[in-house]
Order: structure tokens, then C-alpha cells, then sequence
């Protein structure tokens, strides 16, 4: 089966990353596909490149990283990313800011494609903030 | 393509959240999807009329609601109670159909995607 | 059939209002707090979240699932709707 | 120095705000500050022994707690409602003095800062 | 005398069981949707919420301030707290 | 009076920006100190310099950057802080990082510049997340 999966809240403002990264996991053991894992609201946060994690932490970064280089596309909604601060470097360039800090695997995207993604998945799962 | 519910049970100014989520439907209109809009809990404050966004430098979200008509998104419902505990009934826009809990059981239970059940 | 999954008890309450009463539930996060033995068998818990926050539930009264589980759930099941306020 | 009260009034895993606050609280008592801390709603829930946070990469908040008599924060308060309406009474530790609200009104009314008492 | 600042509903309700009778209230946020006509004197609301919100205050039974007037009333209180669930 | 305020709150998922700033306008405008500005929590967002705000919004950055440029002290807990992803200069280059983001006038502090700023101060003066 095809899942969309949202992942509404930021690190360590919810437990929205645990949730979705052991979800995806276990989609993937069980030979389900991901159509797309779309970052929304303060969800984009999980795409800064800048996080350092404290020792003896969960290293989530890593392992959204670890599903990204699987092929599953972690698309981060580019409205709700960029006011936040999230940007890729052709952001960088467009808004003339000092630094891109999107991790590698992650995409900007539209809204068109968190419709598309649900319209072509049999299920949508959201984990919210 | 697919039956979507946009839940909004937060008021509009705390968060973007709102904002965000009417965006999203309104792009699932113009993809052609089926979608619908629920207002419930606090999120019945939203459809106070003559909100000022701008004030306080965000997005005014009375306005955006008055345009999504012209985004086909035209299927919009209101959690009755809400409204009735929290006396907006004279506040609230009569294309707004209001349901009870049962109604509102029995339109999530139609939809494929529900959105935005949280904040 | 729909499935819910509830984040918090903010949300387990918006959820039974608005649910078809044959529903399943998955309590998970803060939801796992309004774990109640006396509740129906169509509730399940994620036995993790519940072990991460000192929750301890007896296996036998309740529906403690792992992420394999909470998977098929989803399966079988249009739409899945979370709430957490 | 400052009487400083920290209130937890949210669970300890969703976010890690009530690890945050410990921190500060720690610091608060390093620095000869006169701290006490106030455990309420479901923040209460904070109390319950055997937590293991470590199994989603979170610090563990009852371990943390345990070693706060080490760093002099040894005024630990409870809403003795919130625990009631939890049937947690029996979790709490007996070091935790459990306070009505009225007990609570006058603890806060007697503080220079309250730090937290949103989640 | 304590000053509270009070964010939202549940905030409201939380700081309520918690301040002495006499203590005064801001409701600022989404703490302006408690604003009640009934209420006691000692509540003031930050207008420009209200405004934000589209929550209309009749001045003449409402202690609508500015920021001027919040600034005054943490000036001449202690402590100041806040409440948002 | 002298007065130190904390910010616990993100921009777009409060309203902290907006009251905290407004809130130390009024201050200065009555001749009132700030001793020291704390963001914690998701408060540390408001120091990432890389936002791009949407046409027709507010600029919330230039404001606590105006704060700034007076001489008030923009402090970011360095522990809440580097874990979220708002890192300067120096802990780029220890974490080996590749961008640093933290906004100009904004600087990451210890917890004990919280207390010792608490300490100093006639008020405490905080807006939630």
C-alpha cells in the first residue's frame, strides 16, 4: 500500500519525529511504499542542517537522512519552511540571506505537493505538533 | 480524486496554523480534490467577523475565509456547540452549515484524508 | 472504517465525541495517559510511548501494540485521523 | 537572592520543555537562588517513577528529578487535586509536599519570579 | 500583589484556582476570548488583541488597555505570572 | 525599574514576537531598563537569521534586531538553542557544521545569564510558547 505521511511538529516541541521516523520504518519492513513525507508548519524545522544534537541524545536528523537516502522524499513545504527560516541555497541566493541550512535529503515544495502525494497514496497519516 | 476534511480546532491568531492549513485547502481545491472545512472547539473563533491580522503583522483570516468561494472551496461546517458555548451563533456566516456531533462523526467517516485534527 | 489516533487527552475527548462508536482508537504520546482498563476493546496503546513515561499497563487488559501493529492498523483502515489539540 | 518558583504543568515527553525547566531550576539553585518548584495539571504526570525517556532519545525526566536534592532544590510542591484526579497518589514521592490550591495561591503569591507556568 | 498574565482559556481557568481573590488579571492572546461583561473589576484586556481577534469590547464595561497601561500595572506588581497551558 | 524578559515561544507558533516586542517598546518609551532579553524553549527561532518574511507581513528579526542596536541584550540559551539549530560562528566551526544562522545582535548565552539576569532585575517578565 502507498502512505503519505505529514509530520507537523518540531524537534523536541513534539514527539513528531519519533513517531513518523519509526512509522516510515516500519512501512518499509511491512514492503509498504512512501509516496512523499511532507514537513508542514513548525514540522519544517526538522529539516535545519544546524541542529547538534546533546550527547546521549537520538540523533533524528540522521535518520530522517537514513529514509531520505532510501529514495523516500522528505519534501519541506517551501511557505511554511522559508518564513521560518528554513532555506536551500537558491533561496539563499533569491533573498540574498547569509546561509542555506536545509539538510542534505531534504526538498522544497510546494502545497501542490502534499495534494498531489495525497491524491496518489492509499493513506495519509499526520503526526501532528 | 480524494474526499479531504480540513479540521480547524484552534483561533486564528496564536499560531499560523490556521492560515497554513486554509492555504492547503485551497490548493486541494484547485487540484480538484472534494474538500470540505470544519470549524470546532476553540477553532469556532476563526469565523468572528471584522479580524485585524495585520496588526499584529499576520495574515488576517476573516479575509481569507471570505475568498474561498472563488477557490471552489465551498463546503464549510461549523461544530454547533462550539458555536452555541462560546455565543457566536449571530457572529457566524449563514453558507456555514452548523452540525451536531453525530453529523460530524459521520463526515469524518466519509472522507479518504482528514487534515489539521490537531492545532 | 476509520481509525483515530489520539496524541493527548485534549484530543481523546474531541475524538469520542465525533467518532462512529465502532471506531478504533491508537493511544499514543500523551495520549497513552487516558489508558482506562474499563474502556472498550476497540482502544490500543503503543506500548513504547506508554514505557517511555512510566505508564504501566497489564498486558491482559489492555491492547498494547508496536509500531508493526500500529502499521496494519492503518491498512486496514480509511481514514486515519489524528487529534491532539 | 530571588525566590524563584518553577511551575511544570505539562507532561514530560511530547516536548522537552520540562527537562529545560529542570535545567533552569538547577542553575537557579547554583546560583544561591532560593527555588522551589511546583508540579500541577498534567504535569503531575512528571511524578510517575520508572520513566524511560532514553527508549526516544530524551533525557529521562525521573532521573533527572531524583538528582535534584543533589543540586539544593529540595522545596518540591504538587497540586494534591491534579495528583487526586490522576489516581497518582500512590506514584508520587513522599519528598513532594502535596498542596490545595489555596496553599498553591499563597506559594506564588510569596515568590519574586515564576518561571514556566505555561508548558 | 501578584500581577497574572493570562494567555488562553485553559490558562484562565488554571490561574484562577491559583491567585488571590484581589490580584489583577491581564487577559492578553487568545486569553481575550474569556473577556466577560460579568466579570470582576480587577481584569484588564490588551485592546489590540481583542481588535486582532475581532472580539468586540464595549469600553464602558471593559478595562481595555495599551501596552503603556500593561507596562504600568508589571510596574507595580510583583511577581508577574504567566499563564498559558 | 529594571526588567528582564524571556521569550519561550517561535514566531508563527505564538504570539511571543509580537507581545515581547511590543512589550520592551512601552518599557523604553517609560524610561524602564532591560536588563537582558532570554529566549528559550522554541524562543530560539527568533534568532534565525535566515527567515524571509512573506510580502505584507511583519518584520519581527528587524525589530528585535532595533532592540538590538539600542544596547538591549538579545541572549539565546545556548542549550536550548544549538539542539533546535541556531548555532553561531564558534559552534559552527566546533560542530563542524556548515552554515551558522544565529541573526547579528542576538548572542548564545548559559542558563546561569537567565538567573543572573532574573537576580538583577526588579521584574521577570515572560511570554509563552
Amino acid at each position: 500500500m502507498k502512505y503519505t505521511l505529514a509530520i507537523h511538529g518540531a524537534p523536541y516541541a513534539s514527539q513528531a519525529a519519533q513517531h513518523g521516523i519509526a512509522f516510515a520504518e516500519a512501512l518499509l519492513r511491512q514492503k509498504h511504499t512512501i509516496e512523499r513525507i511532507f514537513f508542514f508548519h513548525e514540522g519544517v524545522y526538522q529539516a535545519l542542517s544546524t541542529r547538534v544534537i546533546p550527547q546521549g541524545e537520538e540523533e533524528l536528523l540522521e535518520k530522517w537522512q537514513g529514509l531520505g537516502s532510501q529514495g523516500i522524499e522528505l519534501a519541506v513545504c517551501i511557505a511554511s519552511g522559508i518564513k521560518r527560516g528554513v532555506i536551500n541555497e537558491a533561496e539563499r541566493l533569491r533573498y540574498e540571506k547569509n546561509a542555506s541550512n536545509l539538510a542534505e535529503h531534504f526538498t522544497l515544495v510546494g502545497l501542490g505537493q502534499l495534494i498531489s502525494a495525497i491524491n496518489d497514496a492509499d493513506r495519509y497519516v499526520e503526526f501532528p505538533s | 480524486m480524494k474526499k479531504m476534511l480540513f479540521i480547524i480546532s484552534h483561533p486564528p491568531y496564536a499560531n499560523t496554523h490556521n492560515t497554513e492549513l486554509l492555504e492547503a485547502a485551497m490548493v486541494g481545491a484547485v487540484f480538484d480534490g472534494d474538500v470540505s472545512l470544519l470549524f470546532r472547539g476553540d477553532g469556532v473563533w476563526s469565523l468572528l467577523p471584522d479580524q485585524h491580522g495585520e496588526k499584529v503583522g499576520y495574515k488576517t483570516f476573516s479575509k481569507m475565509l471570505s475568498a474561498l468561494p472563488t477557490y471552489e472551496v465551498d463546503q464549510l461546517f461549523a461544530c454547533a456547540g462550539s458555536v452555541a458555548d462560546r455565543n457566536l451563533s449571530m457572529a457566524t456566516d449563514p453558507a456555514i452549515e452548523m452540525l451536531s456531533l453525530e453529523q460530524q462523526a459521520t463526515l469524518i467517516a466519509a472522507q479518504d484524508v482528514v487534515i489539521g485534527a490537531q492545532g | 472504517m476509520s481509525l483515530h489516533l489520539v496524541f493527548n487527552s485534549a484530543g481523546f475527548n474531541a475524538c469520542q465525541q465525533r467518532m462512529l462508536s465502532a471506531d478504533p482508537i491508537i493511544l499514543l504520546g500523551d495520549g497513552v495517559y487516558s489508558a482506562d482498563a474499563s474502556s472498550e476493546q476497540n482502544i490500543y496503546i503503543l506500548a513504547l510511548d506508554a514505557q517511555v513515561r512510566g505508564v504501566i499497563l497489564d498486558p491482559s487488559q489492555f491492547n498494547l501494540i508496536d509500531y508493526d501493529a500500529f502499521v496494519a492498523l492503518t491498512a486496514a483502515h480509511l481514514p486515519v485521523v489524528s487529534w491532539a489539540e
